[in-house]
């Protein structure tokens, strides 16, 4: 499309806008900047047309689209933001100054997800609005407390293996358009989504950090959930790809979640977290009509399209409680399952640095030549080998006999 | 004929052998002191090597910086070591089976190379043969260094003064003497300067048409400027500041500004074929002067100055 | 055998002689003694090639640069020996320490 | 008035800051002025340059008039401009940085040496003489250890007696190996060697030496013994200059022999370079994430990045000249990220007095500005997108994919995975609560700046891309590769 269109500006528009407000010193020269921020998003969103703009010169080609279905997510987007601001000017003590760049970049970054045409521009608007909002998460405290951080640190595990997931699925369809649905695509992008919505089993993130959230950022907490849920509709071929298997583990995940939240949510929980367990209680349904989606493409031809109402619905519903929401407990009662994914966290780097020591080398020697084989190792390890002066020079030598002998 | 070439094969297959064995001597000696004495005389070596294969312009620089400058530099380092330095064990020699098989197979494949080369190549003689007449001097040796690769040259000399640099950064200034000096060696150098004077200005006039230039004179006048320091002549109070640093940048700025001026000619450091010999000689007297000091400087191993400047 | 090729194998004999102590030698002095022995194996090869012409006179090229390569290592070697100064200063002795402070 | 187009921006690009080098020598007070002012000509020049190659095409000069094979020649293309115009970037940043950081003794001699060093770097990039690439190599290595050792102390002292001895040990063994071409093929020229080279022992020799002597230099897997203590042990500008640029360098000279004298005999020797850059990759990023102080950490991560470099060339000879463009890039940027990345670095450890990560969080919390340039330098080293090292890693992945590489594309998708380990086990630190609370130094705006711009430079490489391509293809540096 060409980008001397007005409607295309528009598009750019959108997006471009939040991030030039994100500069402090633009910012200062506007009064109510949340609430210009998303103007040209609300004005997309009252133009009756669908319509798309690239350009070539941005990460090689990408462009944004608005379309029916991206309407009900934009719209979502907007409401949130919206209610967001409205939080914000009702209690300003509460919001300190240097959140509003955080907070524009993230808006930047979902508009742009919303709208985004291709994977690429979805990929990077998605690593803009996970990063800012892991700022978000921590700067939006006014005194960042130590459940907040957990939460935060959570999130930021589980974001840099979702986007590491995606950038694989997204390098698995680029190159090779024929393995687009093969099974290890879907399941990369599934796995992505269920870090990134906060779904059973990686749940604690979101749970964390509803415990500790604070009612504005309660309805914040909305925002990455959503966007999740968007990304599984765009990222996936639904409706033109049959796979039983993986429709089943997604359907086992998200009943999993459903149960999982439903048993937490009746069993008395803090204050804070009933959110969490609702918000996983919702997500898990649209993950399953997914998972239905999968395992029977015709349906989903037929009744795909209300999934979009669907999620806006959800959304809704959630900010709707936020909103009720009294302000949060002393979160000195803070939970243990973060704690429990940082153990764990910790545990797996352990693993593996055992195991690239040569632990099973070890193992057949017997124990106790294992502790001081894994001690000389950690002391006298290929570091020191490595940077002996005559064992690196030897290795030049023959690194130039090397050359002179492959070489023709 | 026949014994006369046999004769000279003979030679110098002893001066080769004897390049070898210095060498491994020098390398693998126990004392360090001893290692220092023979590599200048490997230097004296190199520099008969020079002289067998025609190459008499190196065979002065090698004589004058390789053998003379640089073993000053290496004695006057290992006065500087802590002394139980000095004559420290070689490393253990084990299990080296490796390396020694890799350095063989290098050495071996870099002999057949050599040996694959044709018998005889002319290289770029003809080349230079042709446009020795409009380069301004007669010695092939400083035309290709002054006018053909001069760039080269310019470069070189800022090397000198990058090293200059960084020894000033890391160098110590050594407060006291240790102990005057003989009267042999004062004598010595009240006979021995002037004859160095004068063989430098000879080298430098010489280089035009003969062996000789701008390094083999400016080594031979450091050595005579390194002999006064070594008698305790008080060169390093003589030569401060803003004077020493002059003479120091002389070579580079006459070259840097040459540079500049050819360049408003669109060619950089192409000189005009009727002033070519002139700019050369300036050129010369410039670096000469430049790389004396340098090198007397890098001999010194610290930054002189007078009392009034700060550290 | 001619004299260009006994004294260019010469020349790789240095280089190869000057390699090797580099390398198994821990003491800085020899270090740099050996790369100054490396340094003239090259040259060496560099001016025993250059004999190779058909007229009496050598090419001029290869000395040049000789010359230039000759002004270059000693004043890398001028650097490495006031550098190995302050080494032995510090490490208390004129060899490389493998482990860093702390 | 001369008309802007005949003015020689590629001679005064080297001889400009030689000039301005001898005065600062001289005049030492004039020290600041005269670097500050040198770098900002520079950029003209360059810009100039940029300019006229865009116009006229390469760039090609007799010096003294004398053609080749006698005289030596000066070549610019398109990837001497994108080298020339990376110095600059990282040069700008560091003058504004270096400005600030030394004292008045040290910056007598930091600022002479630092113009020299552009001046070598220049030559270097625009230099078609592998003699002449020789010198220019040593006074880049000469000045880089002077600039190494010049804050003192055991670390650096030890760091820079290593470089030094193995940068000598490799200008030496490529001086073997021009000395080995000169008297095969009678000439030093690039051009002149490209036309007479076939297929005989010399060459392999050659190959053998200068390939070892250079890989050395650019500290590739194994042979990078000498660089986590040199670059994490110098002064902070220099650190970052060692890792932006003086790597780039002698990488710069092995692709110009490559690509001009060695890729068609190579094959196996292109499949040696890509295993050692993939085990580089590995090893690199698996030390990065071991390290417990900062400098150690970002310079253990330059050994990983090179080795990205690396593992292009078994690619190429299918991929041509865009994985070639993919490369050039990856350098560009990985060059601004890891100065600023080194810059900010320099900043905490100033502010906290120390550099070991684990303490870092209340100096990482005080300093916001540095924060920031450390975390967005690392999204580039980590090639997430928009970044320029997105564009290059993205490159070098496609061709690696559509090659059946896999096991390649893999270790650069973990190098990846690694990458962001360790650079959020710095930036995660930002947030959790200090213990101990040092007194706490002021840091200059401009060292703060500094290290910000450059890694907001390397973020905006990803959306430049088909200009920078534009710029990389005059004079067809990468030719005739493409399939």
């Amino acid at each position: 499309m060409m980008n001397s269109d007005p409607y295309g500006a528009l598009l750019w528009i959108v997006v471009g806008w939040p991030l030039l407000l994100a500069i402090p010193a633009v910012r200062r020269c506007l009064p109510m900047a949340d609430y210009f921020a998303i103007l040209p998003a609300l004005l997309l969103l009252l133009l009756p047309m669908d319509f798309s703009s690239t350009l070539s010169w941005l990460l090689l080609g990408t462009g944004v689209s608005i379309d029916g279905e991206r309407r009900w997510i934009l719209a979502t987007v907007v409401l949130i933001w919206a209610l967001v601001a409205m939080k914000r000017r009702a209690t300003p003590h509460t919001t300190p100054h240097g959140q509003n760049t955080f907070y524009l970049l993230t808006l930047a970054g979902t508009l742009g997800m919303v709208m985004a045409s291709d994977r690429v521009g979805f990929f990077s608007f998605a690593t803009l609005m996970g990063y800012s909002f892991y700022g978000l998460l921590l700067w939006g405290q006014s005194k960042p407390l130590e459940a907040v951080r957990r939460g935060a640190r959570s999130y930021l595990i589980c974001l840099i293996i979702a986007d590491l997931l995606l950038f694989e699925a997204l390098l698995l369809s680029a190159f090779n358009p024929q393995m687009e649905v093969s099974r290890l695509y879907l399941l990369m992008v599934c796995g992505a989504v269920v870090l990134k919505a906060g779904i059973w089993p990686a749940h604690f993130w979101l749970n964390a950090s509803y415990r500790a959230a604070s009612p504005l950022s309660a309805l914040l907490l909305v925002l990455p959930v959503v966007m999740a849920l968007f990304a599984l509709l765009r990222w996936l071929p639904l409706g033109h790809v049959d796979d039983g298997v993986a429709g089943l583990l997604i359907l086992i995940t998200a009943g999993a979640s459903i149960l999982y939240a439903g048993w937490r949510f009746v069993q008395r929980p803090v204050q804070g977290e009933r959110l969490a367990w609702l918000s996983l209680f919702a997500s898990g349904w649209v993950i399953a009509s997914v998972g239905v989606g999968l395992i029977e493409p015709l349906w989903w031809l037929q009744y795909g399209t209300l999934i979009y109402p669907l999620i806006a619905a959800v959304a809704v519903i959630l900010l709707m409680v936020a909103l009720l929401r009294p302000p949060p407990a002393s979160p000195s009662q803070s939970g243990d399952s973060a704690l429990w994914m940082g153990r764990m966290w910790i545990g797996c780097s352990s693993l593996s640095c055992k195991l690239f020591a040569g632990y099973s080398l070890c193992y057949k020697a017997g124990l106790q030549r294992a502790k001081q084989l894994q001690n000389g190792l950690e002391r006298r390890d290929l570091i020191g080998l490595l940077s002996n002066w005559r064992n690196a020079t030897t290795l030049f030598v023959l690194l130039g006999i090397a050359l002179a002998w492959l070489v023709n | 004929m026949e014994k006369v070439t046999l004769l000279i094969m003979l030679f110098d297959l002893l001066l080769g052998l004897g390049l070898l064995w210095l060498a491994w001597q020098l390398l693998e000696s126990r004392n360090l002191f001893k290692a220092v004495v023979l590599f200048v005389a490997f230097g004296l070596l190199m520099a008969l090597a020079w002289v067998r294969l025609d190459a008499p312009d190196v065979a002065l620089a090698e004589a004058a910086i390789g053998a003379g400058l640089t073993g000053a530099l290496l004695m006057a380092a290992l006065a500087k070591l802590p002394s139980r330095d000095k004559s420290e064990p070689l490393a253990d020699e084990k299990g080296h089976w490796l390396l020694r098989l890799a350095l063989l197979l290098v050495a071996a494949g870099l002999g057949y190379v050599v040996h694959s080369l044709p018998e005889s190549a002319p290289g770029l003689s003809a080349e230079i043969a042709n446009n020795l007449a409009s380069s301004g001097v007669n010695n092939p040796v400083t035309a290709v260094l002054l006018n053909f690769r001069g760039y080269d040259t310019l470069l070189e000399l800022m090397v000198l003064m990058l090293a200059l640099l960084g020894v000033w950064s890391l160098g110590i200034e050594r407060s006291t003497r240790e102990e005057p000096v003989g009267p042999v060696l004062t004598t010595l150098v009240q006979f021995l300067t002037p004859l160095l004077i004068l063989v430098a200005a000879y080298l430098l006039w010489a280089g035009a048409d003969a062996p000789g230039g701008a390094f083999q004179a400016g080594a031979v006048l450091a050595a005579a400027m390194v002999l006064l320091l070594l008698a305790g002549w008080p060169l390093q109070g003589l030569l401060t500041g803003v004077a020493l640093r002059l003479m120091l940048v002389a070579g580079p700025a006459t070259f840097v500004a040459l540079a500049g001026l050819t360049l408003l000619d669109a060619q950089l450091l192409a000189y005009p074929p009727q002033h070519a010999g002139k700019l050369i000689l300036l050129l010369e007297v410039a670096a000469t002067l430049s790389i004396a000091v340098t090198l007397a400087a890098l001999f010194l191993g610290y930054r002189p100055r007078t009392n009034k400047e700060p550290g | 055998m001619n004299t260009a090729l006994l004294y260019s194998l010469v020349g790789i004999g240095l280089f190869s002689l000057g390699l090797y102590a580099l390398i198994v030698h821990a003491h800085l002095l020899r270090k740099i003694l050996a790369i100054n022995v490396m340094g003239s194996g090259v040259f060496l090869l560099l001016i025993a090639l250059a004999k190779r012409t058909a007229t009496p006179l050598p090419d001029a090229v290869p000395h040049a640069m000789v010359i230039t390569g000759i002004v270059v290592t000693v004043a890398a070697t001028a650097l490495a020996l006031t550098l190995m100064v302050r080494v032995a200063m510090e490490n208390h002795r004129a060899e490389l320490s493998d482990q860093s402070q702390e | 008035m001369v008309p802007s187009s005949e003015i020689p921006w590629g001679a005064l690009l080297i001889l400009l800051p030689l000039a301005a080098a001898i005065l600062c020598f001289v005049w030492p007070k004039l020290a600041v002025v005269t670097g500050v002012v040198t770098m900002l000509l520079l950029t003209l020049a360059v810009g100039g340059f940029a300019w006229q190659l865009q116009r006229e095409g390469l760039y090609q000069h007799a010096v003294g008039g004398w053609e080749t094979p006698l005289g030596i020649g000066l070549y610019g293309d398109g990837l001497s401009l994108l080298m020339l115009a990376m110095t600059v970037l990282v040069g700008l940043a560091i003058t504004l940085y270096a400005r600030s950081y030394f004292n008045q003794k040290q910056a007598r001699v930091f600022w002479p040496l630092w113009l020299l060093l552009l001046a070598a770097l220049n030559a270097l990039f625009l230099s078609a003489d592998i003699f002449n690439l020789y010198i220019t190599l040593e006074m880049v290595g000469l000045a880089a250890v002077a600039l190494v050792a010049l804050k003192g102390g055991r670390d650096a002292l030890n760091g820079a007696m290593r470089y030094l001895l193995a940068t000598l040990l490799g200008s030496l063994t490529y001086l073997l190996g021009v000395a080995l071409l000169y008297h095969s093929y009678g000439t030093v020229d690039l051009v002149l060697l490209a036309e007479r080279i076939d297929n005989s022992p010399v060459v392999w020799a050659a190959l053998g030496l200068m390939g070892a002597g250079l890989l050395l230099k650019t500290a590739l897997f194994p042979l990078h013994f000498w660089l986590p203590a040199a670059h994490a042990s110098a002064p902070a500008p220099i650190s970052a200059l060692l890792s932006a640029l003086l790597v780039k360098a002698s990488f710069y000279i092995f692709l110009r022999l490559w690509l001009v004298l060695f890729a068609p005999l190579g094959g196996d020797v292109a499949l040696l370079l890509g295993l050692l850059g993939a085990v580089a990759i590995l090893w690199g990023s698996w030390q990065a994430l071991r390290q417990t102080r900062l400098k150690l950490l970002v310079a253990y991560s330059t050994v990983a990045q090179i080795g990205y470099l690396f593992v292009a060339f078994p690619l190429a000879a299918a991929a041509g000249a865009m994985l070639w463009n993919g490369v050039s890039y990856l350098m560009l940027s990985h060059a601004l990220a890891k100065a600023a990345m080194f810059l900010a670095a320099g900043n905490l450890l100033l502010f906290g007095g120390h550099d070991r990560i684990a303490e870092l969080d209340r100096a990482v919390q005080r300093l916001p500005i540095s924060t920031a340039a450390f975390a967005l330098a690392g999204v580039s080293i980590m090639g997430v997108p928009p970044s320029g090292g997105f564009i290059g890693k993205w490159l070098l992945l496609e061709a690696a994919i559509e090659q059946g590489y896999w096991l390649l594309a893999a270790v650069m998708v973990v190098g990846g995975l690694l990458a962001s380990a360790y650079i959020f086990k710095v930036v995660g630190y930002a947030f959790t609560r200090s213990t101990a609370t040092p007194e706490p130094q002021s840091i200059p705006m401009g060292m703060e700046w500094a290290a910000l711009l450059l890694a907001i430079a390397s973020i905006l490489l990803g959306f430049t891309a088909p200009w920078v391509f534009a710029l990389l293809g005059i004079g067809d540096p990468f030719g005739g590769g493409a399939p």
